[in-house]
């Protein structure tokens, strides 16, 4: 019988999530395995282990999961290897004893830094700029913003983080939080929107204030959904990896440890069409991000 | 006519729809013990007809199912409490913050959560009563501020965890062949069963519940009593937190969000009027356990996961199901008002 | 209202910077939904009933109108279709609560739970993309805008006129204070109580389209807790639960100052976390103030 | 005995109209006719079928059998709008007014039948809801909430209803229940002037004196049926009674063998601002049936929420049996043995879903359930006891208390107090709504009760019920207690002190 391969997203709408499910479903189709993904409406931890005892009891082979939360979801993945079923982790870690492999999509660090680098050249290296994030519960959010903090103190003195404000990962919440924060801080030279909901919120905030070029915009999204300002200028340049590549290889990943090709303590690994990666640890390394602007958005499609 | 042979006339309906509530759970339970059960590829027994998964229905209906209970009287005295959910998360934080940050030992935390929760049930009870403020209302607001108190503690991130296993066995372990929590279900619900069904308490809640001047021209102390049953429901709401907290082993702002609606369906589901008067913690107990097998059960079918829709399919017929309930309790009304106008 | 006065008193000297007009019209412009929701509210409240579920009737008339929308339907067919749905809904509620007498708290929540599960698993809580022209009607952005808040603010005015001036108005009050008295009045409570529901799905769906042209994409979660503020809206602005009493303009102004709430945190600095308990606590102070203000008048 | 029938065909004709709801056969094939400017009592025991039948004729409830003619029309789909548009106007036990709303907003809610999106003309409903409450006399601002009125204000109101609505039959159901002789003859005056008019009116009350001095025919139901239709100039109080409960009836008030006792009771210059009571003083002795007499207003309910501590006093002092008290809530009123048999028996008397076992252990509950711990036995054991003295009609101890009549409803809430065991017990309108077999039951038990040594403020408007079975009478007026009157005094001297008039 085919394999059957489970993948959780964090919330199974988003279109960030759906975009690693077609590079997940490439995955599948070549190697023949039977993909489920499931996974909360809204990002909910507690859901997010309810899905995975399903999973357990369905007797699935493999799961591949975005862990809302680590310390939550780790329970039921333990309980998941107990009874033979592979695990990894993408996007976002689980605890490592709960999972064999994270397929690591640029270490936080690289990407703070980026962003901090980013937002630092678009400034000239001072003024103020404030931080849109998803949630203030989101641990991988907490994690760059921590990295962002770090670059900002180490490289850049003359520029100052004024706020940092929640949108709940959707857009109308980032619009109406950037329209606060520019009225509030008349200074303010950048927003930058750590969720991918957030950056058309805050650059569909920017244009409707007409502070086009006034304040910039950058952060993390897909280039579908910003393609449109960053022609119009609103947006200067999006952060992100390839996130159909992240689920091609979360899915080879999973798969090559349920037919034991992949071990633990192995350094490389060899996923397809996409060839060889590098392996810390027990990271699997999917590569730097990639810096999405005017000049090259239109080549990609997700 | 005999004086005492006249059967009580609302109360033998009830028994009708709770006997019907139980032939409902069986019947589900037979159905999904026949579909839900299988042997997976690496030839282990899985799916519904396991013990663990019997224990997983437990477990994952202790929270709900203490928050149905203690609404049951709520709702018997024609008041409600949404601000049961949120008043769970901000007494998992409380108990996070007093263990962690204060450093207080696990027992006295907990009992400290139990005051706070019965303090925050207070607030309740003391709008409702000293004011005469509509308890939609009061706990609509209290709702938003039990929920918004328990972000602002934590920032809305900080996440409580690595607690003691000796305290993680109240909801992942099992004592005495039960899970933990389940012995602590069970005790809740006989005490209400004893509260509502056999005391004078029990009585002066439905009481109020047809008819609060009514009950008040009768002697009985009818802020006393409605104070009791919200305070009740915060220190019940707290329990329900601390068991939370244990099962998860983590406890967080978003601790459950969205429990009171599940919970008052329950209780409606059981055959508690939301007019207040009728109903009982029997009932509560037979719809909170037909909801829960569903909930399982349903995400034990292979085909119900293989279309990645355990848990929508489980709210959908949760909410079909108290739909047809309510229409069905009305139905035998309606046909014969129809037929004596024709 | 007073307190309302107070907020913006206090904003106006802690934080004058709230009050420029391009932030102003945008916080307008986003509410604007809300408040045509919240005036069929208003009515569904008055009558002595309770509707939960507007935030999954709203999310329901957002997925379908925008489906439509991406398969290129122009605005003057999805606008219809969307209120048409709505009303539907709407009278699903009302078949169950008039014609059955059945408590709406428990119908709608029933519905509530329903209609957001089943929209769930049939999109699976995937977006939808709107195509561009979509946005503010085709408009220019501030035309869209200045149509969105003039529409809405017609809109309450119309209603709330009507309601006082329009035998049907005072019919919704009389239901409200005493549905039997009613029916001796040769008025037939039933037949307006469903009124009122289906209206209130139609403004939903209304809403939803208001709501659809301000973005580019339709997420399933759309009208998640919309219920809730409106709800507290309307009694914050002094709409009785217990029906009979109340009106429009209470409502708008609570949900003027239920809003202000997460831009005025900012532009005092305060941190974000605290808005959902000032929100309640401010529900929680509208009603204790309102108790107060029936005790002394039972004096 | 034919009754003379006049020449003119009938308003209103009634054949053979049946209803039943569930189980209880509320009319069973009734005949009733109804002439222009006639007053036609319909008469009867509680639970006869009087308000089923009128609710018949105004559309409320649809006959199972039967037929209704209107003005020649024989109509079988009757709905409150349709008896509205034919000029049928009903008065109902409980006036059927929107509290919330303004006196002319009722008005003309009533009244105005229009569309639904009509303009409506705010002036001309404040000046024709003026006009129309000029000519009933009511003196009434239009603009006052109804909430704020008191009961016989809010029946003016629907009177003016009928009236502006020019209609051809008005029906009222006991309009009198609440109202004072002062009230009680001004809405007389309006009646005749309505009869006048040549409108035909169905008048339902249970006070015969009423029936005397108004009707022109009476028709007497019995379980649901009529008993025949009479010229009220052929009738007497006696052959009206046997007609109704088919027996004869002493309407005696039980003679009262008096030996006061000891002082229980002691008022000293009592007082409630919020209620409107001030400086009240009396005392009621043992064995003693203290009656209470006023117009409605004058503060008697209001004197007893204060002595059973629902509104308690802000001034003066209270003492029973010789010791000062201060009852703040009903639960102490009742552990330092006071009992309030209240005034509305519906709302406050019997809480109607409750069997009647549970509703007679209700204010006992401390006593016979130590602990707090429910024993049924010896609940159902009392219960029996007291159907078994006070002759309760019911279908068992534990059927509902909404299933009884009227009368057999106030024995209930009477044995909710007596099982009290109290040393004062306050009556507050007991037999009001009550028909005469139940009543003159009610009046032997309270006799029985003062004989054995038990202390009784019996409050009544039912002006013959005070002076038959008072041992003393004070008369409140505007809140205060003016006068003390010894039993058996004349009608005239209690009116006169109720009114304020000088002797
Ligand atoms: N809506 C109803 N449902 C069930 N039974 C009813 C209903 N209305 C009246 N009845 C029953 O029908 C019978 C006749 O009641 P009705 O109210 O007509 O009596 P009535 O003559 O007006 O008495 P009263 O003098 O107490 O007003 C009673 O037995 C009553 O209990
Ligand atoms: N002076 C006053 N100030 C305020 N309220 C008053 C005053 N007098 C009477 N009332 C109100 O008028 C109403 C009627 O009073 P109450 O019921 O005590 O009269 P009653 O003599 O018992 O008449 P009934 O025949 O209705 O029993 C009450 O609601 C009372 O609060
Ligand atoms: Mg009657
Ligand atoms: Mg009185």
């Amino acid at each position: 019988a085919k394999l059957i391969v489970a993948m959780m997203p964090k919330a199974k709408g988003n279109a960030y999530f759906l975009s690693c499910k077609a590079g997940a479903d490439k995955a599948a189709k070549e190697l023949g395995v039977e993909l489920l993904f499931d996974g909360p409406t809204d990002s909910n931890a507690a859901k997010q282990n309810e899905i995975v005892e399903n999973w357990i009891t369905l007797g699935v082979d493999v799961i591949a999961v975005a862990a809302e939360n680590k310390e939550g979801i780790s329970t039921a993945l333990r309980k998941a290897q107990k009874q033979g079923i592979k695990v990894v982790a993408y996007d976002a870690d689980a605890l490592p004893d709960a999972r064999s492999f994270f397929v690591n999509q640029a270490t936080p660090q690289g990407i703070g830094y980026t962003l901090m680098d980013e937002a630092a050249r678009l400034c000239g290296e001072e003024g103020e700029f404030a931080i849109i994030t998803a949630s203030l519960t989101a641990a991988n959010q907490r994690e760059w913003q921590k990295h962002i903090e770090a670059r900002l103190a180490e490289k850049y003195p003359k520029m100052k983080l004024v706020a940092v404000r929640p949108s709940d990962d959707l857009k109308d919440k980032a619009q109406s939080e950037s329209t606060a924060l520019m009225s509030a801080n008349p200074n303010l030279k950048l927003l930058m929107a750590i969720c991918s909901p957030g950056v058309p919120g805050a650059a569909e905030a920017v244009k409707q204030a007409g502070k086009i070029g006034k304040v910039k915009v950058i952060g993390l999204g897909l280039p579908n959904e910003n393609k449109r300002y960053v022609h119009e200028g609103v947006t200067d340049s999006v952060v992100l990896w390839n996130t159909g590549d992240l689920g091609y290889l979360a899915i080879y990943a999973g798969v090559a440890l349920a037919k034991d090709e992949l071990k633990p303590g192995a350094t490389s690994f060899k996923a397809g069409a996409l060839g060889t990666f590098e392996i810390k640890g027990d990271n699997i390394m999917l590569g730097k991000p990639f810096i999405f602007n005017k000049a090259n958005i239109d080549q990609f499609d997700f | 006519m005999p004086l005492n042979s006249h059967p009580r006339d609302w109360k033998s309906a009830f028994l009708r729809y709770e006997t019907l509530l139980f032939v409902v759970l069986v019947a589900e339970w037979l159905l999904f013990y026949h579909y839900g059960t299988s042997t997976n590829r690496r030839g282990l027994v899985v799916g519904f007809g396991t013990l663990d998964r019997q224990f997983d229905i437990l477990r994952h209906s202790c929270e709900i199912g203490l928050l149905a209970l203690a609404l049951t009287p709520v709702i018997l005295t024609a008041g409600i409490d949404l601000s049961v959910g949120s008043l769970l998360g901000l007494c998992a934080i409380l108990f996070g913050k007093l263990w962690h940050d204060a450093g207080l030992s696990i027992p006295l935390a907990a009992g400290l959560t139990l005051v706070c929760g019965a303090l925050a049930g207070g607030l309740n009870a003391g709008l409702i009563t000293q004011l005469r403020l509509p308890p939609l209302i009061v706990t609509l607001g209290t709702y938003s501020l039990f929920r918004g108190l328990a972000e602002a503690i934590t920032h809305g991130s900080v996440t409580y965890t690595d607690f003691p296993a000796s305290f993680l066995f109240l909801g992942q372990e099992r004592w005495s062949g039960l899970p933990t929590q389940a012995w602590v279900f069970l005790v809740v619900g006989l005490g209400m069963w004893l509260l509502v069904h056999r005391t004078t308490f029990g009585r002066s809640f439905r009481a109020i519940g047809f008819s609060p001047e009514g009950a008040r021209y009768a002697g009985l102390p009818v802020e006393r009593r409605v104070a009791l049953v919200y305070v009740l429901t915060g220190v019940i709401a707290a329990l329900a937190a601390l068991i939370y907290t244990a099962r998860l082993g983590q406890a967080k702002a978003d601790a459950g969000t969205g429990y009171e609606l599940f919970a008052i369906t329950a209780v409606v589901f059981g055959g508690t009027s939301i007019f207040g008067g009728r109903g009982s913690i029997t009932g509560t107990l037979l719809g909170v356990a037909a909801i829960a097998v569903l909930k399982s059960g349903l995400a034990t079918l292979p085909v119900v996961i293989r279309m990645n829709a355990a848990e929508e399919m489980s709210g959908l017929l949760t909410g079909a199901l108290l739909l047809l309930a309510l229409t069905g309790s009305v139905l035998p009304k309606l046909f014969s008002t129809l037929r004596t106008k024709r | 209202m007073a307190a309302l006065g107070i907020v913006l008193l206090g904003l106006a000297i802690f934080a004058p910077a709230f009050f420029q007009p391009q932030p102003l019209l945008s916080l307008v412009t986003r509410e604007a939904p809300t408040l045509i929701v919240a005036c069929g509210m208003a009515l569904v409240i008055i009558t002595r009933q309770i509707d939960i579920s507007v935030g999954s009737q709203f999310s329901v008339c957002s997925v379908c109108a925008g489906l439509l929308a991406a398969r290129g339907w122009p605005l003057a067919l999805v606008l219809p279709v969307s209120v048409t749905a709505g009303a539907l809904l709407g009278a699903l509620n009302g078949v169950l609560v008039a014609g059955l007498r059945l408590p709406s708290i428990v119908v709608t929540l029933a519905t509530m739970v329903t209609l957001r599960q089943g929209l769930n698993l049939v999109r699976q809580g995937e977006f939808v993309n709107l195509p561009d022209n979509f946005q503010w009607f085709g408009l220019s952005q501030s035309a869209g805008q200045w149509t969105l808040v003039l529409t809405a603010l017609l809109f309450l005015a119309g209603l709330g006129l009507a309601l006082r001036h329009l035998a049907a108005g005072r019919w919704v009050y009389a239901v409200g204070t005493d549905a039997e008295a009613a029916r001796l009045a040769g008025l037939r409570p039933q037949l307006i109580t469903f009124a009122v529901f289906v209206f209130l799905g139609a403004l939903t769906g209304l809403a939803a389209i208001m709501n659809l042209v301000q973005s580019p994409q339709v997420q399933p979660m759309v009208g998640a807790g919309l219920e809730l503020k409106v709800i507290a809206a309307v009694v914050v602005g002094g709409v009785a639960i217990s029906g009979g009493r109340g009106n429009l303009w209470g409502g708008f102004a609570g949900l003027l100052l239920l809003t202000c709430v997460s831009p005025a945190l900012t532009h005092l600095h305060i941190e974000a976390y605290w808005e959902k308990a000032i929100q309640g606590a401010i529900i929680l102070l509208a009603v204790v103030a309102d108790g107060l203000r029936q005790k002394r008048l039972n004096r | 005995m034919a009754a003379t029938l006049p020449p003119s065909p009938p308003l209103l004709t009634l054949r053979r109209a049946a209803k039943s709801f569930g189980g209880v056969r509320a009319l069973r094939g009734v005949d009733f006719e109804l002439q222009a400017g006639e007053v036609h009592a319909l008469l009867g025991e509680n639970g006869a079928g009087k308000s089923t039948l009128i609710k018949l004729i105004t559309g409320a409830h649809r006959p199972d059998a039967g037929e209704i003619t209107v003005a020649n029309r024989t109509l079988t789909g009757l709905t409150p709008a349709l008896a509205q548009q034919l000029g049928i106007a009903c008065i109902y036990q409980q006036p059927a007014l929107f509290p919330d709303l303004t006196v002319e907003e009722n008005i003309g809610l009533r009244l105005e039948s229009s569309s639904p999106w009509q303009r409506i003309d705010w002036r001309a409903r404040r000046a024709r809801a003026t006009e129309l409450l000029r000519r009933v006399g009511a003196a009434i601002a239009p603009d006052t909430e109804v909430r704020t009125l008191s009961m016989p204000e809010q029946q003016l109101v629907e009177i003016t209803c009928a009236v502006g609505a020019g209609a051809r039959v008005v029906v009222m159901d006991e309009p009198t229940a609440s109202l004072t002789h002062l009230e009680q003859q001004q809405l007389f005056a309006v009646v005749r002037e309505l009869r006048t008019g040549g409108v035909g009116v169905i008048y339902i009350s249970h006070r015969l004196e009423e029936i005397f001095a108004l009707a022109d025919r009476v028709t007497v139901l019995r379980d649901g049926a009529s008993v025949g239709t009479h010229a009220v100039g052929d009738m007497t109080e006696t052959t009206l009674i046997k007609l109704m409960v088919g027996r004869e009836v002493a309407q005696l008030y039980p003679p009262s063998e008096c030996a006061a006792g000891e002082i229980v009771l002691r008022v000293h210059n009592v007082g409630c601002a919020a209620s409107g009571v001030r400086g009240v003083s009396f005392e009621v002795r043992a064995g003693e049936i203290f009656g209470l007499a006023g117009l409605v207003g004058a503060g008697r309910t209001e004197l007893a929420r204060i002595l059973f501590g629902q509104t308690p006093a802000d001034t003066g002092q209270i003492q029973l049996n010789g010791k000062s008290i201060a009852v703040r809530s009903p639960g102490e009123a009742i552990a330092l043995g006071l009992a309030y048999v209240p005034e509305d028996r519906r709302r406050h008397g019997v809480i109607l879903e409750m069997p009647i076992e549970e509703n007679m252990t209700m204010a006992i509950h401390a006593r016979i359930f130590p602990a707090a711990w429910l024993r049924f036995g010896r609940e159902r054991r009392l219960a029996l006891d007291f159907i078994r003295d006070l002759a309760v009609k019911c279908a068992g101890p534990n059927a509902p208390g909404g299933s009884l009549s009227g009368g057999n409803q106030q024995k209930v809430s009477l044995a909710r107090w007596l099982a009290t065991k109290p040393k004062l017990l306050i009556l507050d309108e007991p037999t009001q709504g009550v028909d005469v077999g139940a009543k003159s039951e009610i009046h032997k038990i309270i006799r029985g009760l003062a004989q054995e040594g038990l202390a009784v403020i019996m409050i009544s408007s039912d002006l013959p019920e005070i002076l038959g079975m008072s041992d003393r009478i004070g008369v409140m007026r505007s809140g205060t207690l003016t006068t003390v009157l010894p039993g058996g005094s004349d009608a005239s001297v209690v009116m006169a002190a109720a009114l304020g008039q000088p002797q």
